[in-house]
């Protein structure tokens, strides 16, 4: 009898290992953003499984959306050749995949050998999750909430600061 | 805690570096008065400390100590004893002087001065501090403006400059290397031994550590302070650098940096380690006087100014580490006295030297001749140096030696001799460059050029005035540094095999 | 095994995104494609994080805050990411990281 | 007055050398001024040593035991040294002779330099020389005598190169220095010794300790002491083998040698072993070294002389010959004929030496006595004050000369040295000989028609009169007949001297062949074909003379070709071995990382990917090693 929880759970795993695979082995860039899309959603059921719920609705917002939009953007800014070719392999493919292969062997190897030892103490996550969060964020680590945000916004200069047109004849001092 | 004088010593320098940042960098007059500011508050600073220490108390005065890594024991710790004050003075005197040295450096003389006092501080900071760990730090502070200033400022010679920069830095670093790998195990050991983790001097002094393990650290910080005091066979670095390095880091760095190695082989080294310094001590010697020897020889060779001085300067330090083999009281004295002794001479020396260069863009002695008539207060003071570099009597560096050759005399017999004979040697190289240089025909091209004037005679007054005033009283040198020496050297009696008596009974 | 969900599961799930992610960020010429890679690498950790959180703490929410610090970050990554590609390529015109071996020197 | 002289005897070259300051630091622009500071200090200074001297000289007391006071200079634990004076009658004639001769030496100068642009140097220098010297002879340490010694020794480095702008000048004053440099070396190391030893190195102490000397070492320590120590003397009194500097150093200016090599540093040498005479005293080898020394060099100096053509430099052979005779005398045991000498050489030679001086000045420099003649027509005052000169040099009676060298004479014969002896006395005659050579051919004979001599101003000829004074009375106060300086001057027990008359006679006999065979080869002889015919005849003998044995070629030789070579050859050693393996350190580590410069391919996904590996190795170690390190791996999921 398959449970409803696993039947989502192994629904959603494979949409996205599915949804990454072909974001990173389609030739044509535009196809990987929006496959990518598809793992972020995927990513924010899963999330919605664990009972994350604010977590899934930044999950959609900023990955989803945000994210998304401005890959795009980038995408459109660089691209001006042939769109087929836009997202090929190189050469170390053949080292690569042994090596990361092995990290997955390995660490699955490890996640299986420890499954008994995980210390889950069976409570469940308190269902207004906002709630808690924004309590917790603005008092308890309200510091590196406001570093975050600080770090948001030198990203921010920072990004307006380095794509910012420069005029050719401008003496870069 | 009353006023922190050796803070303010050391900060002065750096406070006047931080100025000359915020300064235009076309206004190079301005650069050179802060820097002379800054490198007179320390001079005076430690004129005073050295006129107020108490000699007739001893030990560390005007203590800082602050606590800083509990975990590592280390402290900010600064006080002064008799061995560090004449290095101190040392310092500021050749800080303060090299300052005039460069006074017509033609470029980027913003960024030379700061470099210059940050140096000058660095070195400082080695002589003041009480704590290993701090005592590292500034060596190491000091190797990267060295580095910098060869490569942008130095001259190229029979080697490139930026040989030259990277030979000296290197050796430094290699040397700094061993010293780390030693100061690391000390550490360790004596926490293992003590139970509390203390990176002072003389906490780690008290400790009492296995001879084994005295005789394997005390190898490793030979070579480490053995290469920063251009001990045979790390010397041949220290000709080429000081050939590329422009003047005022040659005198500092055969000055004062290369002193560093001979203050710490005594404070650290010796003082530490006395049965490793007993064990290896016959090494020291023979090491000493191989460099004293071959250097004197090598000097000979040389044609260039800038060359034969470095020689001698690693021919010098062949005195220093015969004195410190000698490990009595007398030896270790002539030691500190001879590496203050040089210098005072060595930065006279290169000044003047530095100054001929700036004239006559040549430092090839056949192509000189004859400069006393043209410059003859320049004349003076190269004369003065060469006469201080022979050991002349009068002047400061005399009495070191000699006190240096009672020690070794004492202790090495024949091996000292060889040593003594090198006085021949370094009379004949001195000379021949001081007389070929200034006297005989003078030369026509030379008649337009001036003599030193206005603040070009700063080096030559403080460092001649040194000069004699060391040589004609030298109790005031002696006293001060036997009363650093004398507790160092307590126990080191209980590690020598029984002291042979030259011509005793035999 | 498939009908029971354990941490396990979950920690696997992350682990085969987490390398899929790595294998790409490896093996792609294109330097966005690369960026994105590292979202998916990123993605992969916080599965993990809110995985433990609902496990092992749950009133605590350490994981998920962790988890939102986590996407700060990445936002603020891929944004100067894609500003410092956008400036390499009006500079060099291309966005293959093949191109680009100036850490050589 | 005399008490305070006596007690304040450290002002005799403390004034001489604030004159030197004075005139250094203010008075330089001003020669006049300059040359008159210098000469009233050097008088104040005069009559200070006069009053010690008299003090000295009139208390029976001091005859044994010398007046010393001394203060620390520095010290520390295992060596102390003191400064201070020693007055006793040797330093007391010292003090008063150098001061004298100096002084007149400074008015001469005043003529003889007149006009030379370095007028004012010249005098803070002879300043200086002459504290230096005094410092040297009231010491009572013998670091402090070394000090002085060495600064003696740089004042003649500056005084023989004064004329910088001369090569061959630049050339003497360095070999002065080095020569006694060497010597140095074995005095420093003989005082290192005793330091060591003895446990000081105050002459006082040293004097009172010696003679149990076996309480502290060996015979033979203290023959390698000896030996040692007088290596310091035989370079500054230019004895055989280190004398080669000497005559060379005739390039300074006239004043200059006849202050060096009459009165003050080349007696240095003597006047160390005579201060030391307790150390040698106890060591019969080492005082038959110096005898030997000493009359080899006098006779050595003396053949050479003979074939001489430049003036200063016959005087300049004729000074190491004559301090030849004084180290015999010491190496005979015979301090006072020694010092006596000194004494007397003092006032004859620097009356040669300024004499000398006057021709040169008068004749422009030009050096060879064989282009003079007849020149005591134009010059009575320089010519009959040089022949006064001439006849003590001789030792005719009753001469300065004639005393001195006949008590050098008789203490060598009654010490039973007879080779000595008879060194000693060809070697009288070889003196006589060739300063009446030279004598003869510059002031009488016949005039060169291109020379204009013209007789000195008053200031160089008055010296030269109280000069000749002296060398005329100055041995009266040590004859036979009146034997003060013998009461008064000795080491242990003083002498009293029995005249042997035959020596004497033997003596005086052979200082007048000498005279009478120059006076035959070189006046009778109007065309001097005799002399001519002999040079010709002993050709090889004459160049062997002439060019002085070769002694400098030797040098040289060994300089340039052993010296320089070796120095060549560890500059080399110093540039492809040391060099060598440092750089060849240097080209390994370059060359290994050229080699491995190819894994950093600048790209950074191959670096992720090596980042990775690294991962996935470490992890692969530490997990599946042991159950530890494991545990450690999976963090907080094991338990």
């Amino acid at each position: 009898m398959v449970s409803l929880s696993a039947a989502a759970f192994w629904l959603l795993a494979l949409t996205i290992l599915g949804a990454a695979l072909l974001v990173v082995m389609s030739k044509n860039i535009v196809h990987s953003v929006l496959w990518l899309i598809v793992v972020f959603l995927g990513i924010a059921g899963v999330f919605l499984m664990l009972g994350a719920k604010f977590l899934a609705a930044i999950q959609i917002l900023v990955y989803a959306g945000a994210v998304c939009i401005m890959v795009v953007f980038g995408v459109m800014l660089t691209q001006r050749e042939d769109m087929s070719k836009s997202n090929i392999f190189n050469k170390r493919m053949l080292t690569a995949a042994p090596v990361v292969g092995l990290l997955l062997v390995v660490s699955g190897t490890l996640a299986f050998k420890s499954v008994d030892k995980a210390p889950v103490n069976g409570g469940s996550v308190p269902t207004n999750t906002v709630e808690a969060i924004g309590e917790l964020l603005l008092s308890k680590y309200v510091v590196p909430f406001e570093v975050a945000a600080i770090l948001l916004l030198v990203a921010l200069i920072g990004a307006v600061f380095l794509s910012m047109e420069v005029k050719p004849d401008a003496d870069n001092d | 805690m009353s006023f922190p004088l050796l803070t303010a010593c050391l900060l002065a320098p750096l406070l006047a570096a931080l100025i000359i940042i915020f300064l235009p960098k076309d206004e190079s007059k301005l650069h050179k008065i802060v820097a002379v500011i800054g490198t007179f508050v320390s001079l005076a600073i430690s004129l005073y400390v050295f006129f107020a220490y108490d000699k007739s108390i001893g030990g560390i005065q005007f203590v800082e100590r602050i606590n800083w890594i509990k975990d590592l024991g280390v402290t900010y710790y600064m006080g002064v004893d008799g061995l560090s004050l004449p290095m101190l003075l040392l310092t500021n005197l050749i800080g303060f002087t090299a300052v005039f040295a460069s006074w017509n450096i033609p470029n980027r003389t913003k960024e030379f001065f700061i470099l210059l006092l940050v140096l000058i501080a660095g070195v400082m900071g080695t002589f003041i501090t009480q704590d290993l760990f701090i005592f590292l730090l500034f060596y190491e502070v000091v190797v990267i403006p060295i580095y910098i200033m060869v490569i942008i400022w130095g001259s190229s010679k029979r080697v490139t400059k930026e040989y030259a920069g990277m030979k000296l830095t290197i050796y430094l670093l290699i040397g700094s290397a061993f010293l780390l790998a030693a100061v690391i195990a000390t550490f360790v050991k004596a926490t293992q031994i003590t139970g509390t983790p203390d990176m002072s001097f003389q906490a780690l002094a008290q400790v009492n550590f296995p001879e084994q393990f005295q005789i394997w650290m005390f190898l490793l910080m030979l070579i480490g302070f053995g290469s920063l005091l251009s001990m045979f066979p790390f010397h041949s670095w220290s000709p080429d650098g000081y050939a590329g390095a422009p003047t005022a880091v040659s005198m500092i760095h055969a000055g004062v940096l290369k002193k560093i190695g001979g203050y710490g082989l005594i404070r650290f080294a010796v003082y530490v380690m006395p049965a490793g310094a007993a064990y290896w001590s016959p090494l020291i010697a023979v090491l000493g006087v191989a460099g004293c020897a071959y250097a004197a020889m090598g000097a000979l060779a040389q044609k260039d100014l800038k060359y034969i001085v470095g020689y001698s300067s690693v021919s010098h330090m062949g005195y220093v580490l015969l004195g410190v083999a000698a490990l009595s009281v007398v030896g270790v004295n002539g030691a500190v006295a001879n590496m203050f002794a040089h210098g005072v001479m060595a930065a006279l020396f290169f000044s003047m030297i530095g100054f001929i260069y700036e004239r006559t863009h040549t430092r090839n002695v056949s192509d000189l001749g004859g400069l006393a008539r043209q410059m003859p207060k320049l004349a003076v003071g190269f004369m003065m140096a060469a006469m201080a570099s022979l050991g002349l009597p009068g002047l400061v560096s005399f009495i070191p030696e000699f006190t240096i050759f009672v020690g070794s005399f004492e202790r090495f017999g024949l091996l000292a001799v060889v040593a003594i004979a090198g006085i021949i040697i370094t009379a004949l190289y001195v000379l021949r460059a001081g007389a070929n240089t200034l006297f005989g025909t003078p030369r026509e091209k030379y008649n337009h050029l001036k003599d030193l004037k206005g603040v070009e005679m700063v080096p030559l007054v403080v460092l001649g005035a040194v000069l004699v005033i060391g040589g004609l009283m030298p109790s005031l040198l002696f006293d001060m540094v036997d009363s650093g020496v004398a507790p160092i050297m307590s126990h080191i009696n209980e590690y020598l095999p029984t002291a042979v008596q030259i011509g005793g009974k035999y | 095994m498939l009908t029971t969900i354990s941490p396990m599961h979950f920690v696997v799930l992350s682990a085969a995104l987490f390398a899929i992610g790595l294998f790409g960020a490896i093996t792609k010429k294109n330097a966005i494609t690369v960026l994105i890679c590292i979202e998916l690498m990123l993605s992969a950790v916080n599965i993990n994080l809110v995985a433990f959180n609902m496990f092992v703490t749950p009133e605590a929410f350490i994981g998920q805050i962790f988890a939102i610090f986590v996407i700060t970050v990445a936002a603020a990554e891929i944004g100067v990411g894609l500003a410092i590609m956008l400036t390499i390529y009006r500079n060099k015109l291309s966005v293959d990281l093949d191109d680009f071996d100036w850490m050589k020197w | 007055m005399v008490e305070f002289a006596m007690n304040h005897t450290w002002l005799v070259p403390l004034l001489p050398a604030l004159s030197f300051l004075i005139i250094i630091f203010f008075t330089r622009p001003w020669p006049r001024l300059s040359s008159t500071v210098s000469i009233a200090f050097m008088l104040s200074s005069f009559a200070v040593a006069t009053l010690a001297a008299y003090g000295v000289f009139t208390d029976a007391q001091f005859k044994h035991e010398p007046l010393v006071y001394a203060i620390r200079w520095f010290g520390m634990e295992g060596l102390n040294i003191d400064v201070g004076v020693l007055l006793g009658p040797s330093s007391a004639m010292m003090i008063f002779m150098v001061t004298l001769v100096a002084s007149l030496i400074q008015i001469y100068s005043t003529g003889y330099m007149k006009g030379d642009p370095g007028y004012s140097v010249f005098f803070s220098y002879l300043s200086l020389f002459a504290a230096s010297m005094l410092g040297l002879i009231i010491s009572s340490n013998l670091l402090q005598l070394f000090v002085f010694w060495e600064l003696v020794g740089l004042c003649s480095y500056l005084l023989i190169g004064f004329y910088t702008h001369k090569n061959s000048a630049r050339e003497a004053a360095k070999k002065a220095f080095i020569t006694t440099r060497i010597g140095d070396f074995g005095m420093l190391l003989g005082m290192l010794a005793i330091q060591i030893i003895f446990g000081t190195l105050n002459l006082y102490e040293l004097g009172q300790i010696m003679p149990n000397f076996e309480d502290y070492t060996t015979a033979g320590m203290m023959t390698l002491i000896a030996v040692l120590l007088f290596i310091g003397p035989i370079g500054k009194s230019g004895q055989f083998p280190l004398h080669v500097w000497l005559p060379d150093a005739m390039e300074g200016p006239t004043p200059v040698s006849a202050l060096i090599h009459a009165a003050t540093m080349v007696v240095a040498g003597v006047y160390l072993v005579g201060r030391t005479m307790f150390l040698f005293v106890e060591v019969e080898s080492a005082m038959y070294l110096i005898a030997v020394v000493g009359a080899f060099t006098a006779f050595f100096a003396a053949t050479i002389a003979v074939t001489q053509r430049e003036i200063k430099r016959i005087l300049a052979y004729s000074t190491v010959s004559q301090l030849g005779y004084m180290m015999l005398a010491l190496g005979v045991g015979s301090l006072t004929a020694s010092f006596f000498h000194l004494w007397t050489h003092a006032f004859f030679k620097a009356l040669m030496f300024l004499g000398a001086g006057s021709v040169l000045h008068a004749l422009h420099h030009k050096a060879d006595v064989w282009d003079m003649g007849g020149l005591i027509k134009k010059m009575p005052i320089t010519g009959w004050t040089f022949v006064i000169g001439g006849l003590a040099i001789a030792g005719i009676p009753p001469f300065a000369g004639f005393w001195s060298k006949d008590e050098i004479l008789l203490a060598t014969f009654n010490e039973g040295h007879y080779l000595l002896f008879t060194l000693g006395a060809v070697t009288a005659f070889l003196t006589a000989f060739y300063i009446w050579r030279m004598i003869f051919l510059t002031f009488f004979g016949e005039e060169k028609p291109d020379n204009h001599p013209h007789e000195s101003p008053l200031s160089m000829t008055i010296p030269l009169i109280v000069l000749a004074v002296m060398a005329t009375v100055g041995g009266l106060i040590g004859t036979p007949m009146n034997p003060h300086w013998q009461e008064w001057i000795f080491f242990g027990e003083s002498h009293h001297i029995v005249p042997n008359i035959p020596i004497m006679l033997v003596s005086i006999a052979l200082a007048a062949a000498g005279i009478g065979l120059a006076y035959v080869l070189y006046i009778k002889d109007r065309n001097k074909a005799n002399v001519k015919d002999l040079a010709i005849r002993f050709k090889p003998v004459y160049t062997l003379l002439y060019n002085k044995y070769y002694m400098d070629e030797m040098y040289l030789w060994f300089n340039h070709k052993v010296v320089d070579g070796s120095a060549r050859m560890t500059h080399l050693f110093d540039i492809y071995v040391v060099d060598g393996i440092v750089n060849g350190l240097g080209a390994v580590t370059k060359g290994t990382g050229g080699i491995l410069r190819y894994t950093q391919n600048g790209k950074i996904q191959s670096y992720a990917l090596v980042f990775f590996l690294a991962v996935l190795v470490i992890t692969i170690l530490l997990a599946f090693n042991d159950t530890t390190s494991m545990a450690l791996v999976l963090g907080g999921v094991s338990k």
